[in-house]
């Protein structure tokens, strides 16, 4: 059995993340307002994912578990991906 | 050993006795008999349901029921057959009483959240049965839900939707506690190629559970939505898609189909070592090779709906995939043959359910493999062809499978030993009997005769007329099986501990298994199925 | 409980491997219902983009704001507990539940707006609107619904963690159950992260 | 006359080839492992073989039969894809008819207002069939044509075929659709262009028939597939002579004779589980609040009240 030592995160830590993350809300919303047309969807998600994945590395402490969690998580979301991907191959060539 | 003032030693059995000992135990050997009892009477209760529909099939026309009730049994039919009796089944039961033993841990992670599941799981199923008996008539959608019918189908359709929910929850919380055990349980020297097959193929199949499981639970609730609140995402009047219900469904009922199948898989993978007393063949592809059906078997649910007008380009991409997860189950199998060439191979009652096991999950993986072909899947997509598929693979597999299971650790759980001619001639009813109740499907499925069919064309007579007789056969055997396992249970010779000289860490133990398995956690120096090399310390 | 003796104690890592698989469950989940929206958002283009136009930025983009900032709370309530500071550790914890009480509020406001409107399942006003218009009010109350229900049990999570930490039980040694109240609690702002541009900003 | 396994479309022989192929496999897989498994039963059972030997491995076996069921399986999706492809190409030509599913009848339509109960095709002529639903799933099966493809509400499906032998051939609907699924049935019959047309020209032109209105929502709501227009017992009470009937039904409070009036009749189309008729089920007739307005409600009963007893083909 591992001995765990979990990480504590500092609250200047906490305090940055939360700041980046209000930061891309902002920029989100303000993305928005001019009009990319299709890719508007594209940038709010590629925007939201890299808000998810800061709060999971940090707020979540993924950074700070063993490679195995880390490896899950991705995994997970993958999946998903190539669960819609594959819904839309029947979607997209209909 | 156990002290020896009693004339039984104490195990889990004995150490507490009364109804709400066992009711509030969180003993994973305990809780795995809680669901073996529950899962039997639920099985016994929805397989007369089969016969009854047998029996309405012996002449074309209304022969002993009205087609309102007919679609009502084959409804209720499949849903106690799939969400209460098969996908728990071989996991909860075996996989809760062995699991923990064959990894060499005392319990389960979560030993409350074991019992809890138990509880989910009854609440869910007496949701199903009452489905049946409450007000108006019972669901007659079939088991997998579709809409529009569903949405609309004046019976208590959401009571059933809530039940599959319900067992779906059951079956997530399962899963979740396989795997944390797994990670996290496994006796010191146990890596994860030390690790027999059986909690290999859990393992793959908590995934399923865990991640496939969540997106019917959704879905079925989105059908819910829809009929108690009018939102209306399935409903083409509102500008819903009922295809797009099917792809949700098929998205976690493929996938649970390997939930059903790989336990099975990882059984019978136990029994031909232990019988041929020769070590497991390619240990390694049969690890990946159930990890490979976990996988892939994700991406093909399409094959369900290659007429339901899906795009072409997604019907050959499905049927490419569906293909290609016959590989790990091909290798599976030539692995079994493999284990006992050369072997000292004893033909006792485990290993001959195991070999019919073979046998008739080959015939119902070579008929998926029709199914998976585009051509020949227009033709037979919801005939009988389909309904012989899934009993010769789920009932033919897993069932036989299950029998096996019953019949390899009956020793270990019960410390007594059943009769073995009379499970011989059990296992010859049931045989001769499946396969008369089934092969005929095929035939009448590939000459066009629809599944869900309360009546059908006289040509077809003789075939149903025969698959009925099987199903008088088959029952035969089941009661025999049943009668010998429950007589052996009580009166039947005490078992030595390792009766059929298995090496994995249950054998070790005494039977039945002492309240806390181990006196001392085992340490693990070998790979398993060694006949040759001590596999603990 | 006799039977348990040898497994009352539930060491941190599995219990955190355990409380990450049941978010993966989460996860999937909320993931059908992505999956229903993108296949009517490439159905309905236009009518996704009309009826976006119904939802109020301000309010989306306000509890947004207030969910970071809860996760945020959260995060540092962990730290404080580690630091064997129980007392900010429940203060962090507090702000948090009023965040998600201020969460509700907005949530009750703008439904309630809605249903002024007869914008609601099954209203004659929802009927009368375009295809795309009914699915996406119809995801809008399923989805933020759902989440909703999930606020309010990390809510109660949240506060089951805050009595315990005053009893003692949750201390700087054993803080398993806060950390995986933590853990919900950021899944329901990782939700919402989602949920905010596909609902509110699609415009 | 119908043999078991015509090849009744030009689509069918790739279909059977597939299915020979796969099935050939199949049989010798299975013959050969259980060959294989009595032989290793028999020759290396206890008895005669005491002394296990202990190999786990072997790399060139292994790698062969992944290799070749790899192999197998590929030549079984090609025979399937090859099978299947044509299906979905139509060609230019073909003769379009709509085919309207409903609970639980199929309807062909040939344009112009004339509808056919049967499924009347040329021989050797290309023919496209669009799928509708006026209410759940269905799916339509020609066994002998082997083409299915499944009807769905708000959908465009279609499938097309090319007879190439004549008479007549049972039509199937393979997608569960409620109660009376097994009953929803109809026939092909493939006859010469010349009869075709003949039979064509002399089908009755049904859509443009100076109808009652209250009629045409009966039909549109598919009312006749429970009810009859000639008094005999379907699944719910029979039309024939319905207005003013005295009827026995069971409400809440216990049986009584009624009067099938005007409000009665309406009540039974908006509620109908609230007075149930004696001797049949309640549930099976769904409420028709939300599909039939007022107006037409009011039609249905000006039907029942004028033409008691007029017949319909
Ligand atoms: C335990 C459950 C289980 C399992 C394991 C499987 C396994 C497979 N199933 Fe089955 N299936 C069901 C349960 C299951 N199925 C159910 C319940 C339905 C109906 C649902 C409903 O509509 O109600 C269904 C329906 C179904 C369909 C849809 C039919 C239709 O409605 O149109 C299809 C189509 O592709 C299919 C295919 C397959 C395939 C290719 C496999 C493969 O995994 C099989 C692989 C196995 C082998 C191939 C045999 C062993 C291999 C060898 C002996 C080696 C030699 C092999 C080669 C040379 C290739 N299944
Ligand atoms: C585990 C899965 C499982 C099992 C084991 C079975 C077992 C049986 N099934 Fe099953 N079946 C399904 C899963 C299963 N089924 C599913 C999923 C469907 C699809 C439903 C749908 O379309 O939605 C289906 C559909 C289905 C149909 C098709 C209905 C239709 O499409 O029209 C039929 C018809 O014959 C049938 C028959 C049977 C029979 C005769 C048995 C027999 O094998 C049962 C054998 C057992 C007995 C005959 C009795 C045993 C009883 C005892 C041992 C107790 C003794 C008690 C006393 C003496 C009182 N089943
Ligand atoms: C699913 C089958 C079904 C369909 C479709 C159906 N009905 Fe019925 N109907 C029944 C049954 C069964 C009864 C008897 C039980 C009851 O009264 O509820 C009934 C009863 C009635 C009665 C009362 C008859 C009497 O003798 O008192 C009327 C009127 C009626 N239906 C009209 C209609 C109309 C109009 C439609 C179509 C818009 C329709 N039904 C569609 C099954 C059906
Ligand atoms: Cu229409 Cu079945
Ligand atoms: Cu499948």
């Amino acid at each position: 059995m591992k001995n765990n030592e979990n990480h504590v995160s500092s609250d200047s830590l906490n305090w940055t993340v939360l700041v980046i993350l209000l930061i891309l809300t902002t920029i989100t919303i303000l993305a928005i307002k001019i009009h990319l047309g299709a890719y508007t969807v594209a940038l709010a998600l590629i925007l939201a994912s890299i808000k998810v994945s800061i709060v999971l590395t940090y707020f979540m402490h993924l950074k700070f578990e063993n490679m195995l969690l880390r490896l899950m998580v991705g995994g997970v979301f993958l999946l998903f991906a190539v669960v819609i991907a594959i819904t839309f191959i029947d979607y997209y060539f209909r | 050993m156990t002290n020896s003032s009693t004339s039984e030693p104490l195990n889990y059995l004995n150490h507490k006795t009364g109804l709400w000992s066992w009711l509030s135990s969180t003993d994973h050997k305990r809780i795995g008999l809680m669901y073996m009892y529950t899962i039997t009477i639920f099985f016994c209760t929805a397989a007369i349901l089969g016969l009854l529909m047998r029996i309405e099939k012996l002449t074309p026309g209304q022969t002993i029921m009205t087609a309102q009730t007919y679609n009502g049994m084959f409804t209720i039919h499949g849903i106690i057959m799939i969400f209460i009796v098969v996908i728990p089944g071989l996991a909860a039961v075996f996989g809760n009483f062995f699991l923990p033993i064959m990894i060499g841990a005392k319990d389960v992670a979560f030993p409350k959240l074991n019992l809890f599941s138990w509880y989910v799981f009854i609440a869910g199923a007496m949701l199903g049965l009452y489905s049946q008996f409450a007000n108006g008539h019972s669901p007659d959608t079939g088991w997998t839900f579709y809409v529009p019918y569903s949405a609309s189908a004046s019976s208590n359709v959401v009571i059933a939707l809530t039940a599959a929910f319900v067992l779906g929850f059951a079956s997530i919380l399962t899963g979740l506690n396989f795997i944390v055990t797994i990670h996290r349980m496994r006796a010191p020297g146990m890596t994860w190629f030390r690790m027999p097959l059986f909690p290999w193929s859990l393992y793959a199949t908590a995934w399923i559970q865990l991640l496939a499981t969540p997106i019917v639970g959704i879905t079925l609730l989105m059908v819910i939505a829809e009929r108690t609140l009018h939102i209306g995402f399935f409903d083409p009047a509102l500008g819903g898609d009922p295809v797009l219900y099917q792809h949700l469904f098929w998205i976690y009922s493929h996938p649970a189909v390997y939930v059903m199948i790989l336990p099975a898989m990882g059984v019978v993978t136990e029994i031909f070592p232990t019988f041929s007393q020769k070590p497991v063949f390619g240990y390694v592809p049969i690890v990946f090779s159930s990890l490979a059906i976990a996988l892939v078997g994700y991406f093909v649910w399409g094959h369900h709906m290659f007429t339901s007008g899906i795009s072409y380009e997604s019907r050959w991409f499905f049927s490419f995939l569906t293909f290609l997860v016959a590989i790990p189950s091909a290798i599976k199998v030539f692995n079994w043959l493999s284990t006992m060439y050369g072997g000292s191979v004893d033909l006792k009652p485990p290993l001959l359910f195991a070999i019919s096991f073979i046998f008739l999950f080959t015939i119902g993986g070579f008929t998926g493999l029709t199914l998976g072909s585009l051509a020949t899947n227009i033709q037979l997509h919801n005939t009988d062809f389909v309904v012989a598929h899934f009993h010769y693979i789920i009932f033919g597999g897993m069932g036989f499978a299950f029998f096996a299971a019953i019949h390899y650790w009956f020793p270990k759980i019960y410390g007594r030993m059943y009769n073995f001619k009379w499970a011989n001639i059990s296992w010859g009813f049931l045989f001769v009997g499946f396969n008369l109740l089934y092969f005929p499907l095929f035939v009448m499925g590939i000459q066009g005769m629809p599944r869900r069919y309360f009546d059908y064309d006289p040509k077809f007579q003789t075939g149903e007329m025969l698959s009925t007789i099987g199903a008088f056969i088959l029952i035969i055997g089941l009661i025999i099986m049943i009668s010998n396992l429950v007589y052996g249970s009580r009166r039947g010779a005490i078992a030595p501990a390792n009766p059929w000289h298995g090496v994995t860490l249950e054998w070790q133990i005494p039977s039945p298994p002492p309240h806390e398995n181990f006196d001392e956690i085992p340490v693990i120096t070998h790979e398993p199925y060694r006949f040759d090399h001590p596999y603990t310390k | 409980m006799s039977t348990t003796e040898h497994s009352e104690f539930i060491d941190s890592d599995t219990g955190k491997l355990g409380m990450w698989l049941f978010l993966f469950t989460e996860l999937f989940l909320f993931g059908g219902l992505f999956i229903v929206y993108a296949v009517m958002r490439s159905k309905y283009a236009a009518d996704f983009h009309q009826a976006a136009l119904e939802l109020n930025v301000f309010v989306g983009a306000t509890n947004t704001v207030v969910l970071l900032v809860s996760s945020m709370t959260v995060a540092m309530s962990l730290t404080a507990i580690q630091q064997k500071r129980a007392g900010k550790a429940m203060g962090l914890l507090f702000i948090t539940l009023l965040l998600a009480g201020v969460f509700m509020v907005n949530k009750y406001f703008e439904w309630g707006h809605k249903f002024g409107l007869h914008l609601y399942p099954g209203s004659d006003v929802m009927k009368s609107l375009p295809h795309g218009e009914i699915m996406f009010f119809g995801l809008y109350f399923m989805m933020t619904g759902l989440h909703a229900l999930h606020v309010i049990i990390g809510g109660v999570l949240l506060t089951i963690v805050i009595f315990k930490i005053k009893s003692g039980k949750i201390n700087a040694e054993h803080y398993l159950l806060q950390e995986n109240g933590a853990l919900y609690w950021h899944l329901v702002d990782l939700i919402w992260i989602f949920l905010f541009p596909l609902l509110y900003l699609v415009t | 006359m119908e043999t078991l396994f015509n090849e009744g479309s030009n689509l069918a022989g790739a279909v059977d080839r597939a299915f020979i192929f796969i099935f050939a496999i199949s049989f010798i897989f299975t013959i050969g492992i259980t060959a294989l498994m009595i032989y290793i039963l028999i020759h290396f059972s206890r008895k005669r073989n005491k002394n296990p030997q202990q190999f786990s491995h072997n790399t060139k076996l292994e790698v062969i039969w992944t290799v070749i069921p790899i192999l197998i399986v590929l030549v079984m999706f090609y025979y399937g894809w090859a099978g299947f492809a044509p299906m979905r190409k139509v060609p230019k030509d073909a003769m379009p008819i709509t085919v309207i599913g409903r609970m639980w009848s199929w309807e062909f339509d040939y344009g112009n207002g004339k509808i056919s109960k049967e499924l009347v095709v040329p021989y050797n002529k290309n023919v496209k069939l669009n799928l509708v639903s006026v209410d759940v799933n269905h799916s339509l099966f020609i066994p002998a044509f082997r083409v299915k493809e499944d009807v769905i509400p708000g959908y465009k499906n279609y499938l097309w075929f090319r007879p190439i032998m004549k008479g007549t051939f049972d039509i199937y609907c393979t997608e569960y659709c409620g109660l009376a699924h097994s009953a929803m049935l109809a026939k092909a019959v493939v006859v010469d262009s010349l009869e075709f047309n003949k039979w064509l020209a002399d089908l009755k032109v049904t859509g443009n028939l100076p109808e009652h209105p209250g009629l045409t929502i009966i039909k549109a709501n598919a009312c006749l597939t429970c009810h009859s227009m000639d008094g005999s017992r379907i699944i719910g009470p029979s039309f024939k002579g319905l207005f003013g009937r005295k009827t026995v039904v069971v409400t809440g409070s216990g049986e009584m004779e009624i009067e099938a009036t005007a409000d009665y009749i309406k009540k039974s189309i908006i509620d109908p589980n609230a007075d149930v008729v004696k001797g049949f089920n309640k549930g099976l007739m769904q409420s028709y609040k939300e599909k039939i307005t007022d107006a037409d409600l009011d039609k249905i009963v000006d039907y029942f009240k004028t033409a008691g007893e007029i017949p319909i083909k």
